[in-house]
């Protein structure tokens, strides 16, 4: 059950350059929070932007929640500008959660540059179930590989890589999956980050018969599945769900559900 | 605490507000933040007699104070929809509007067919102003039904013969003259009208230097466009003698009350719901409120009751 | 650097940077912000035989992005323009568009004429689609000249007889096609067409239950109308051969841009003059630094130029 | 010659429910600026409202302006959360000022509420020329008397008054300025407030035979005399010339010149 509410900022501290980490007080959306969820934030109170951006969940507390966002454009530039303090409505939270089981050998989460922000909950809940999840985190360069010693401190094992090669492997997080999945028996994958990344995760995981959790980005209006906007092609047999939404039935896809060919 | 009660053309609707068509999905989604019950009547996404996939994304974009989409009427099919819709909405005691939207008159008088020997209804729109199907490279040679009044005639007319459940006619706005459009619909048997779907409108990507949806045309709806509808709906109510529902960038009570001024019958919230979910609860709720401080007790008083002198 | 001059329809402009006829006066209030002659050309407000005192206030009201204006044409009528205004603009070294408006065609032709013996603009803007001047309440029996493409026809040729000065002809965008008045309009003579207009609009205030507006109704501009007018434009170019000055809700180079890749040859900078005066220069300078940056040598190239597949 | 500028807000106060005063760096501005002139500010960075607001200029320092307002509709309220250290864009100062003549007998400020916004630079302005400011006051009620103490302090005489009796006359401004205005021998009357008032102080004074320099409003979109929106009628021969612009012909205006008769 999804809520609208007005929330305090608790804190907002810029991370690292143009990323930012906001926590909201929000008891009601805490309680019903998922690692891989998301919310809907109304980042101003003019016309323009009109819609909401989604966020996902990145930590879920007891009383609150915290996001991590990078500046894109002129919605995420007007919620970097809310300070302690200032009320924010939000709307969540929503979409599928990441399953999560016990009992896997391994447990992959891997991350391309912002798409590390849902899975400061998710090694939560896989510590929770007995795992040891291994983060493969990658970014463009180094000082935006966000929250890999907090993952450490959690007790994940972090790997990581950079486009630059100024820290880590050079290369993909997706390269660092193919050098650690090996025979990918009794591994579960999970992947989030920009589209190339997830059709690569997908592929690799494909090949080594593993089940890959992709969460998907796309441009929503709504984020409740009414307005047709955030679809993604899915491989299903009626016309009526050839696109999927990717707010209801996502954002976390199993990535076999993905139609990658007829994607853009 | 006044009477919100409204009967436009046969329905009944228990306050004047409803949401627009393709923005409250089939009722379900928004159910989980309000008792969608308490509206006047719900309106669905436009059906058709087969599903639709719709449009390849991008499929809606943000321009000030306004939303263009081209989401190419993705939907489940009216065999979906009386079986796996429908039923929620029965079950929730809901006020139904379908709307209905077909390539040929023939479609249209089989969906209303349809949805009144199964009860699928309480009142039918028909979409005669959907700008999103057809290919815009063409659009000279490719008007809208809606905007032919002569086309009006005919297919309200073919509509009409195929049901006895209230009509409403939904047009467009891109358009010289509203009145044209309406009248023929009024003559072609119609119980009322909806006014107004989206202006047709563009928006470009000057990095790609491409349209930024895949359509290339889009329909503008948002506050953006609510003075044009305002003024189309006053056009309109002035001419004719069947209720009007007005819709076009309705955020709140105010913008509620101003489209019951120039002549609505009933109103409809669209895209703001994308924004607030129980935007229109909120403007039942401020209906109320503006009808007891002005001192009205029924909201039929104030239809048509703008002041021009 | 960029090459910027374009030469439309016979008129040569530096750059294909000019202001929104009404949205600049005569040009010498900016001038207090910037030297002016930067400008491609300054538009100058409607001019009528005879002055005119404008629409009762209030004339003007903001809607969500957008200003809804029925002014009613206030200006000092063409003697004083060219007696008082004109000499500014001359001294200055200004490129000039002159805006007019007439009752009948004559009056155009008159107007035009003296514009042209005594050398008061370099080209000559028609306004058939001035929605402020007529009486709202009649509207439906009172159609715009530019929404009857006989008449612009008939218009254009009496005004192409009159004068040997590139003629602009500026149109409505409240029609069902742009593209049938911008035949008439090529059809008749004119050398170059401007789009677009306001869109009738309306807005009300819902506590003393009146029109904001003194006139009821009035034109819609700004940021709100730019994705109609980019449709508009976009029609248009693909269906005349003779260039357009483009304009809706243009406030920065972005939006410039986005006309020109539609097939604008030049644009309009309007309302947004209102909250920043140099708005326009900022739209030139703009402009300058897209060529650079997209490796463009003129803005010619940048003219049609939208990748649609 | 106007000016548009980002100025920096030095200071912002609520000085009374709904009521505020601005102060911005603004050195080039304060050299032009003339009591009675104004600035358009923009209140916003968003497309709602789209047009600046017209504010008079309060006091003209060194090297900056403030301004005295009330919270009316969005744009103020927008205006109102502006915070020291943040940034204003304002265009002026514009329109023009109060005649200030040397050698008057009397110098009556007559303000009506929140119009004796542009009073505090005239008062200095008429001390500065020798005179004594005589400040007619009146508002709705006491805590909305604004200033009262600030132009005692600067040597004015102060008369005040209230709509509800609450402090001084029971009455309005201009009952004020009946009581005080005698033959209206070598007096010179400036008003400011709702038209209203203004329309009574014209009256007054006329029967009199004293001039009133009245500041008018009215709602602007350039502010620069280009869009006419701001038009009152004005007692003009010329058609043309008719409907006078506030913006520019005014805010202040001689009070005959205006047809009152064919006011609103
Ligand atoms: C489920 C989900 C979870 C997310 N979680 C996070 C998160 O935790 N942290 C995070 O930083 N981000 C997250 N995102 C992405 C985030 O929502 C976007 O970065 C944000 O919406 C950008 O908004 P903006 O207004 O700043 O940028 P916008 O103005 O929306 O523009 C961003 C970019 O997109 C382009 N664009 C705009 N509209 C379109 C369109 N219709 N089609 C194609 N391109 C377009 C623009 O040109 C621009 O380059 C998530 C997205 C989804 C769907
Ligand atoms: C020269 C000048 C100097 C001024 N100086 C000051 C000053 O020093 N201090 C100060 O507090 N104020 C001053 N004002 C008034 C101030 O500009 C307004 O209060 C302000 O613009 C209100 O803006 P807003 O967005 O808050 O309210 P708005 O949203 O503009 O609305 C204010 C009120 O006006 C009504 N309204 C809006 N548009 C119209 C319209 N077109 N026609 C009729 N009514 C309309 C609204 O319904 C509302 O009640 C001055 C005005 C002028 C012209
Ligand atoms: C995303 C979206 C989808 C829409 N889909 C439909 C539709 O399927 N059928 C229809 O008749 N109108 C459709 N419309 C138009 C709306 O019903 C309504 O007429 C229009 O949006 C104006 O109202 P608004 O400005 O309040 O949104 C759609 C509008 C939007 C924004
Ligand atoms: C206050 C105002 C006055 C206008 N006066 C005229 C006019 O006199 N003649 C004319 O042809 N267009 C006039 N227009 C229309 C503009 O020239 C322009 O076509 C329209 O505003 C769209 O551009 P914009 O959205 O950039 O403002 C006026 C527009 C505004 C806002
Ligand atoms: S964002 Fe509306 S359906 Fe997904
Ligand atoms: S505000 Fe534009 S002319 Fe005065």
């Amino acid at each position: 059950m999804p809520f609208v509410r007005d929330c305090e900022v608790l804190a907002h501290q810029e991370v690292a350059a143009d990323h930012y980490r906001i926590t909201l007080a929000a008891p009601e959306i805490a309680k019903q929070a998922r690692p891989g969820m998301f919310c809907m934030i109304e980042v101003g109170t003019g016309f323009y932007p009109f819609l909401r951006r989604p966020f996902s969940v990145e930590r879920i507390h007891a009383d609150g929640i915290s996001f991590l966002y990078k500046v894109e454009g002129e919605g995420t530039r007007l919620l970097s500008r809310f300070r302690a303090g200032d009320t924010v409505n939000i709307q969540g939270p929503l979409g599928r959660p990441f399953p999560v089981e016990a009992g896997m050998r391994r447990y992959f989460l891997v991350a391309g540059g912002i798409g590390v922000a849902p899975f400061p909950a998710l090694a939560e809940a896989i510590i929770a179930v007995g795992g040891t999840p291994e983060v493969l985190l990658a970014a463009r360069t180094e000082h935006l590989l966000i929250g890999a010693r907090d993952f450490s401190r959690m007790g994940c094992r972090v790997v990581l890589a950079t486009d630059d090669g100024s820290c880590g492997m050079k290369g993909t997080a997706v390269d660092l999956l193919k050098q650690d999945l090996g025979t990918g028996e009794g591994s579960v994958v999970y992947a989030c980050g920009p589209m190339a990344m997830l059709r690569a995760a997908h592929e690799t995981c494909l090949a080594a018969g593993v089940v890959c959790w992709a969460s998907l980005e796309a441009h929503m209006a709504c984020g409740d599945g009414v307005c047709m906007r955030c679809v993604v092609p899915a491989n299903r047999e009626t016309e009526a769900e050839r696109m999927a939404r990717v707010c209801r039935e996502g954002p976390v896809f199993d990535s076999r559900d993905i139609n990658w060919t007829a994607c853009p | 605490m006044a009477d919100l009660r409204v009967n436009i053309g046969g329905l009944f609707m228990k306050n004047p507000v409803t949401v627009a068509s393709g923005t409250f999905g089939y009722g379900q989604e928004y159910d989980e933040y309000f008792d969608i019950a308490q509206l006047g009547a719900v309106t669905v996404k436009s059906l058709t007699l087969q599903p639709r996939a719709g449009n390849r994304p991008p499929r809606l974009a943000e321009t000030p104070a306004g939303l263009l989409n081209a989401i190419g009427l993705q939907n489940v099919g009216i065999e979906a929809y009386l079986r796996a819709k429908l039923p929620f909405l029965r079950k929730k005691g809901c006020t139904i509007i379908a709307n209905i939207y077909g390539y040929v008159p023939d479609d249209y008088a089989e969906l209303a067919r349809r949805l009144e020997s199964e009860q699928g209804a309480d009142a039918i729109e028909v979409n005669l102003s959907c700008p999103n199907v057809h290919d815009a490279r063409s659009v000279g040679g490719c008007k809208l039904v809606a905007q032919q009044p002569e086309a009006v005639l005919k297919y309200t007319r073919v509509i009409r013969s195929a049901t006895r459940l209230p009509l409403f006619i939904k047009l467009s706005p891109n358009v010289a003259d509203i009145v044209e459009p309406c009248l023929a619909a009024q003559e072609g048997g119609a119980d009322g009208l909806s006014l107004i779907n989206t202006l047709l409108g563009m928006e470009i990507d000057v990095k790609t230097r491409k349209p930024v949806l895949s359509n290339l045309v889009g329909g503008l709806s948002g506050p953006a466009i609510r003075p044009v509808a305002l003024k189309m709906v006053w056009d309109a109510a002035r001419a004719v003698k069947i209720p009007i529902i007005g819709m076009g960038g309705i955020c709140n009570a105010r913008d509620a009350v101003a489209f019951l001024l120039v002549g609505a019958s009933a109103v409809a919230v669209g895209s703001a719901s994308f924004r607030r979910p129980d935007t229109a609860l909120q403007v039942i709720k401020g209906l109320e409120d503006y009808l007891e401080e002005h001192g009205f007790s029924r909201v039929t008083e104030l239809v048509g009751a703008l002041k021009t002198e």
